[in-house]
């Protein structure tokens, strides 16, 4: 490889997020084009079957990642099993989730009558759940994954248990979702 | 500076700093009878006239001056046994220093040594970046089930409870209004300002909240000010130009 | 490159810390010394001037690192330098803790002649020291850590030279030894 795609190579392999091509452009001295055509060099010596790592564009700039192939070796040398009890934002958010799939973060907030975004980042970062697009309101929507049911040991979220096990008025008629909501937004007025 | 310059002028010597090294080792000066602070202002007063500080030499003195120190402190020591003594000859306390010069001489130098390796290697970068999450993941396949699904049920259960109704009877119907205590608090203004302790005193908690109140909606209209140098301290009321 | 090649490269790039041929074994399936000598077709393909990246051995195992070439541009995309250099008493200290550990800081003290504290923090801080528990006098014993291996380039301690090397010759050895009575005589005979 050339020696400014070289550079190139070493600076995406520090680089923490995607560089846009701007920022290489400043840093190694050469022009914008100049970069563009070194970053095509970089790009075919890590054409997919060629190397370990792939160059990769993505919205904020390039970025390198590890090839595909390479998936099933990095899982055994770093996955962990990362499963620390639930915390209670954690556990209500994922009951929340789990019970009325899909289910969009403002509603989650209604119901808990506060927000629950750390708990959210965490159960999403451990896969416990993953997006499932945007309301009709454009809010993401969030529902449980497979991962999710192999933790609970469960075959599909019908397994799940009837809550009215736990129900302070069992008798009620009306819809699950309808009777958190009007609980989270008592609790809120209280 | 070498330690063969530094020149003493004490009580029981007078001389430069390694002759009276040699005299305490051949015991022809006695150590005891040293100050050896005196040394070591001596010392500080000389590097402070040179204005420079040369590490190699200042860390031969440090070294000595330790070394000095330690054989002076162990003969002022009480001895439990005379017969058993650990006062150590002169040839002895030389050997004992010199290693201690040595020692500290080849730790210097593996310093040295230690800092060219990190300059060596600063062109050599690791990444910070942690691996992507997926991949920090057991894969699914190996996934146990490690959480109870009774725990979900007993969350939703938790979520669904009503909160209990508040007891509203032990509020008394309003006695005070905003007007009222706003006409109270501007009255105070004209007359130049009060504390917030004055503009309540003796009232009850319901007038002190609406009080507050009065104060907030004169604030936004812009007719005053406030000020509390300390948490929990008066509260000094004002009037703006404006509001005058 | 071969697909191990391929696969050990990628395995690098992800891991956080050098990693041992044993545990890239296991993760690869295979045995240790297939993956040696995959490494070394990994370390030819990063040979000087070739990549972005070079293959270093060090702290007990393999990682990658960018090349010295591309420093300068690192410099001015990430904007920090790589490691502040170290303070005279910081670089005694940590000598002595490489060629001694576990070493307790009244030792130090003694073979400095001057106590070490501040330069122990700071070393602590930066985690190139760490605690290793306690010597039977109750003094905090001190190590260092895979991170310096790895910032100093070596493999392992035994890397360092022999500390006699920098002892002075016998005959400069033997006129210290001398030095001080001799001195004294000069100048009682004068």
């Amino acid at each position: 490889m050339e020696p400014l795609a070289r550079t190139l190579e070493a600076l995406l392999f520090l680089a923490p997020d995607p560089v846009p091509v701007a920022a290489l452009a400043d840093a190694t001295g050469f022009d914008e084009a100049e970069v563009a055509e070194a970053l095509a060099e970089l790009g075919a010596a890590c054409a997919p079957g060629r190397r370990g790592v792939v160059l990769r564009e993505l919205a904020g700039g390039f970025t390198l990642a590890s090839a595909p192939e390479a998936e099933e070796a990095a899982r055994r040398l770093l996955a962990r099993p990362r499963t620390p009890p639930l915390t209670p934002a954690q556990a209500e958010t994922l009951a929340i989730v789990a019970y009325l799939e899909p289910v969009s973060r403002p509603e989650i907030t209604r119901i808990r009558g506060v927000a629950a975004d750390s708990a959210t980042g965490t159960l999403l970062e451990r896969g416990l759940i993953e997006e499932a697009g945007r309301s009709r309101f454009g809010a993401v929507l969030l529902r449980t994954t497979p991962r999710f049911l192999k933790l609970f040991g469960l075959r599909s979220l019908d397994d799940l248990p009837d809550p009215s096990a736990w129900d302070p008025a069992p008798g009620e008629e009306a819809e699950l979702r309808e009777r958190l909501l009007r609980a989270g937004e008592a609790r809120l007025a209280s | 500076m070498t330690l063969a310059e530094l020149e003493l002028d004490l009580e029981v010597f007078s001389g430069p700093f390694d002759l009276m090294l040699t005299l305490v080792l051949r015991e022809e000066v006695d150590l005891l009878e040293i100050e050896l602070a005196e040394v070591v202002l001596a010392y500080l007063d000389v590097l402070e006239a040179r204005g420079e500080l040369d590490l190699e030499a200042a860390t031969e003195f440090l070294v000595l001056i330790a070394a000095l120190l330690e054989l002076k402190s162990r003969l002022m020591l009480p001895r439990a046994d005379p017969e058993e003594g650990f006062e150590l000859d002169a040839d002895e306390a030389a050997e004992e220093l010199l290693a201690r010069m040595l020692e500290a001489r080849r730790y210097r130098a593996a310093a040295e040594h230690l800092s060219g390796r990190l300059a060596a290697e600063e062109g050599h970068r690791f990444r910070t970046a942690p691996p992507p999450a997926f991949l920090r993941q057991v894969a699914e396949a190996d996934v146990a089930a490690v959480y109870e699904p009774a725990d979900l049920g007993a969350a939703i259960g938790g979520l669904l409870r009503h909160p209990p109704p508040l007891p509203l009877d032990h509020l008394g119907t309003a006695r005070v209004t905003v007007a009222e205590r706003l006409a109270h608090l501007r009255a105070l203004l004209r007359r130049g300002g009060c504390s917030f302790d004055e503009a309540v005193r003796g009232a009850d908690r319901v007038t002190v909240a609406v009080t507050l109140f009065a104060l907030l909606e004169l604030y936004k209209a812009g007719e005053a000010t406030w000020s509390q140098p300390e948490p929990f301290g008066d509260i000094a009321i004002a009037a703006t130009r404006e509001g005058i």
